[in-house]
């Protein structure tokens, strides 16, 4: 964990109302890991108290950079969609506790993800193709805001759906899931409260990561605000330290 | 350049503290930097029993300020003092142990075993957090229950106990007082002030709960009236706080009658700030024209029968 | 889309109006827009007397907020009347006359003279300015004080009263139903914090007067959560204020229970701002689901059971 | 009075912590007079509820242009010194009431300076050279702060003082005014209080006019935040409305 000054490289809009941002760095590019996420100063922090976190879409150690997909929410976000090419970002992290991927059980394993819940899923996704056979299923509220198509299908099997049907299957993601002939040995996923819900009760039989979201205060554990009851001795987690990515079994949604 | 201070008994290295309630036990932030350096610890608070604290969300922003709702989640006292105590200990540095309750009973049995503790050097009494029905507010904003909750406290603490008043009050010098007669070390102020944010989605409170406390430099000129008014009144030592993000603010707070200050909300947004505000204060200072944290105090005092 | 609004008696074309004190007698920004925009106009507050005021600086800035104290200079009730009253006359909008006083018979005699006039359409009863040590404070920080206040205007005015209370005090809902209970028609909510800066140069406060009233957005949550508390308790109506300089400010103090609302501070900022809040407030509440501001009024109180 | 949006044509340290601004517009630059002053909003009002009011230094109406002169204080200014060309200022003018330049009385008229009040005195200089014998006095704090030396010896007779000696005259300015051997019919003079006092009384006989400056609120009259007392009717004046200037005869200081 550090704070870094950070450059931006890129900051596109990508689909509705959505960012890719790219930013370099001496010491985040180097160590933050897939699920992990960064929380970043808004401002010169005399107006916005509070950091924005925002999971890590890609990780590139040799230029040294991070991809940030964003979507433009409220006044943070807002602002760093303004921001250009060479603007200088606070970044701290990286934070919390990312996707684990060594599980040898088996060879079939799902990712499902649901608007700006799809970030994190991708560069996990690059990992996982190296050694199992994915499936990706992202699910979008409407056709323009529909990201990342194109560079999931280059990595693997991946399945599109949106609420409205304006493009792929109309629906919810555990529609798709539901028709896949698959046998899951495992699966991951991240996205609104509601189809983590679904997603976990449709894959009760599966050993499962789920990535959280959380109002958060400090990002680090030491405040409080992000917690979540869980099954566990202290009967809750932290979403910032011990999350975002909790084993499914562990939670109660 | 010296920077101690001297709150009665109690003696700091400098007179920078991260505020109770966001500064956990210290564990996170040492991994930052080394708490040593610190003046002071005030922890998380600590009430009798282990407690979950409210639903989420629990913070939301404001302009220049946030609202939290925690609702004094911890492990209970018995809970702090086996699991992080022990961590703190490693350090050299004064804890200050934050003490809340729901009754005048709670708050003393945590006293108790709280002011029992060798790290801990004095006790911080939150009469003053407005986020749990039952989170001793009321004891913070009403005189005679003040006195009371204060004088069975000192009854009970082998260690100096600081007053933690509430700025949700008409007239703050009327419980500062109060506490004081009753025997009050010193004095922490202030703590948040109720406020609410409203989702225009969804028509409800961003906070669970509803209500949550202000912080934040939203709130600095408040706190500085605060303590100011306070300090017209007694002599006793004030650990002062609100909104502090600079050494700038740090002075503010000594000039307008604090002996040593705590920085919450700040530790959010840079969790090197106390670090940063011990090393950059004596340049502050010196550009102000001043050669030590008492040379502020006696400037200050000075300066009191006039309207500062 | 219709933005009329109610207010017992007092009927206005849209929700918005200036803020007492903030946009002097209409003079100075009439240059700016045509005041007939305005859902209501709430002037400088009237004293018995011309006064002068406090001393200068009576203005500094805060983190997104401004200390005020001005000291109610007024060219007295007899003034206001002779020379500004006769500007405000061409226009169709309703004043609201704010009045101040220094003892109960001051603040009688003030509304009696303001309540005759043609072109005020209510009172507004300042029992909450914090910037004169004799500004009618007290009777805003005193629930019995408030009632006697209240009561003793609304026997000589034949014009609604509204009474403007102060965020100062320990429960805002002991005021507002004590001033209900006196037949006050109305509230406004809520008057300026006491705060208060210091100048690290001068080391002495920024403000002549030493403390000041906190406006602007750093209040807002603290307005819209009295706002809350004082709705569970009463139906009058009530014009909110604190902070607003947005349409979405705008519609959180209606959701949180204000029934019109006034805009202060951010006049100084951008001198259009009541028009264009007047012009963009029917898009907002659309995009928001409302098709009025009754509406919005209607979605408040079916969520008053919950937590809003 | 309008609200203009205005662009940053140049901004650059002229002196010790002072900074010469150019801005551009459709409105100001054409109807602003010597002595008014602009009232100028700092970030994007969020965090800043109060403008900055800054006196004209200079006019071009030709490329529709003003100057500003600004010491740097505190965070306002601290912030404008910041931006670049092409970044646009939200400006509300022209305020105030500037210097009266039709009297008749005389031909000998002497203008003094202090510091951050230096820059509404050369507009004025400007125009006064045209048609009287003008000496030019301005004091600053020390060497490295003393700027338009230059610019106001072009157009006339000037002497500069330094509190510490370190250039030009030693002292203050009614050190040097009191030196010089002429009968000044007319004067003006803008700078600190305590500079104005001295110059008031040094020229108690002479009529003159003063720019003063107090904190403001609204800037357009309406809040009574800037007024200062005066022997007229009302026993006050605003500076923000009646003056920035006045009759040195009708204020109390
Ligand atoms: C671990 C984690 C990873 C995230 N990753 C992404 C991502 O990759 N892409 C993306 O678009 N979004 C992500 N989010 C959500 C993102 O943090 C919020 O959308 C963003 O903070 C909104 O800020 P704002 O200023 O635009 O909105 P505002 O509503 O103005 O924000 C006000 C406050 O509320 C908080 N807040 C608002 N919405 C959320 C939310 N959904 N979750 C947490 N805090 C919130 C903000 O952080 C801020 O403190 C993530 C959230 C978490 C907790
Ligand atoms: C009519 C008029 C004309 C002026 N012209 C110039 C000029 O040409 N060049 C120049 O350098 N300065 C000028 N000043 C002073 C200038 O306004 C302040 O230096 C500036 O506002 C400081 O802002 P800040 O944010 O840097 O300082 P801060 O101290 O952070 O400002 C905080 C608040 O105090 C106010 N303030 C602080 N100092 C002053 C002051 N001396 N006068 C009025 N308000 C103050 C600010 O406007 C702001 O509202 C003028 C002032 C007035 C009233
Ligand atoms: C998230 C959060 C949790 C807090 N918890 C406590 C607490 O447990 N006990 C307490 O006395 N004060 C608590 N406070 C209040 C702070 O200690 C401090 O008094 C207040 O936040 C003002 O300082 P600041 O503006 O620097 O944050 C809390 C504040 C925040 C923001
Ligand atoms: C400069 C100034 C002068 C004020 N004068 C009065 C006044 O005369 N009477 C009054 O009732 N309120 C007065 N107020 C309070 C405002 O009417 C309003 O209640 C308060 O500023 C909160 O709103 P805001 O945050 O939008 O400014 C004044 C406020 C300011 C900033
Ligand atoms: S955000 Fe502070 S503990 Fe998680
Ligand atoms: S600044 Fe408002 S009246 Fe002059």
């Amino acid at each position: 964990m550090i704070v870094e000054d950070m450059t931006i490289q890129k900051n596109e809009c990508i689909a509705l109302n959505t960012f890719e941002m790219v930013i370099s760095g001496e010491e985040i590019p180097l160590h933050i890991q897939s699920g992990q996420f960064v929380h970043i100063q808004i401002g010169d922090g005399k107006l916005n108290m509070l950091r924005r976190p925002l999971s890590i879409a890609d990780i590139n150690r040799i230029s040294q950079t991070i991809t940030l997909i964003y979507h433009v929410t409220g006044d943070g976000t807002k602002w760093l969609s303004t921001l250009t090419e060479g603007t200088i970002l606070n970044v701290l992290g990286p934070l919390g506790n990312g996707f684990e991927i060594k599980h040898s059980e088996g060879n079939q394993i799902l990712v499902v993800g649901g608007g700006v819940g799809v970030p994190p899923l991708y560069h996990l996704t690059k990992q996982l193709v190296r050694h199992y056979q994915v499936t990706v299923v992202l699910g979008f509220a409407t056709r323009e805001a529909v990201f990342y198509e194109d560079e999931f299908r280059e990595l693997t099997k991946t399945y599109i759906s949106t609420d409205d049907g304006t493009y792929g299957h109309k629906g919810f993601v555990t529609d798709v899931v539901s028709q896949l002939d698959l046998n899951f040995q495992h699966y991951y996923a991240c996205g609104p409260m509601p189809m983590l819900q679904a997603v976990q009760e449709q894959m009760i039989d599966t050993p499962g990561q789920l990535s959280f979201e959380e109002r958060m205060g400090c990002g680090i554990g030491a405040c409080f605000a992000c917690v979540c009851e869980a099954k566990n001795d202290n009967g809750y987690v932290k979403i910032c330290q011990d999350g975002p990515v909790l084993q499914a079994s562990e939670v109660i949604l | 350049m010296s920077l101690e201070v001297t709150l009665g008994d109690l003696h700091l290295n400098n007179p920078i503290m991260p505020a109770s309630g966001c500064f956990g036990f210290g564990r996170e932030f040492s991994a930052f930097y080394d708490l040593n350096q610190l003046g002071a610890i005030a922890i998380k608070a600590a009430t009798g029993e282990a407690r979950f604290g409210n639903q989420t969300p629990r913070v939301a922003e404001t302009s220049s300020g946030m609202l939290n709702a925690i609702g004094l989640q911890n492990p209970g006292v018995d809970g702090i003092i086996e699991q992080e105590l022990p961590f703190l200990r490693q350090y050299d540095v004064p804890v200050i142990a934050n003490i809340a309750g729901s009754t005048l009973e709670e708050y003393v049995d945590v006293a108790r075993k709280m002011s029992e503790q060798a790290a801990v050097k004095a006790l911080e009494l939150n009469i003053s957090c407005p986020n749990v029905k039952e989170g001793g507010v009321q004891f913070g904003t009403d005189a005679t229950l003040a006195y009371r909750v204060t004088e069975a406290v000192k009854s009970v603490s082998s260690k100096p106990v600081f007053v933690k008043l509430s700025p949700n009050v008409t007239d703050i010098t009327d419980i500062a007082t109060a506490v004081e007669k009753a025997g009050a070390d010193g004095l922490s102020m202030v703590n948040t002030l109720t406020g609410r944010r409203i989702d225009l989605h969804q028509q409800a409170p961003i906070i669970a709960n509803g209500s949550g406390g202000l912080s934040g430099p939203a709130i600095k000129p408040i706190a500085i009236h605060m303590i100011h008014q306070v300090r017209q009144k007694t002599d006793l030592p004030i650990i002062g706080m609100g909104g502090i993000q600079s050494t700038e603010d740090v002075l503010e707070f000594l000039l307008a009658g604090a002996d040593a200050v705590a920085v919450g909300t700040a530790n959010f947004q840079n969790p090197f700030i106390c670090e940063r505000l011990v090393q950059d204060l004596p340049e502050t200072l010196q550009a102000y024209g001043f050669n030590s944290v008492k040379e502020v105090r006696d400037a200050r005092c000075s300066h009191q029968s006039t309207s500062l």
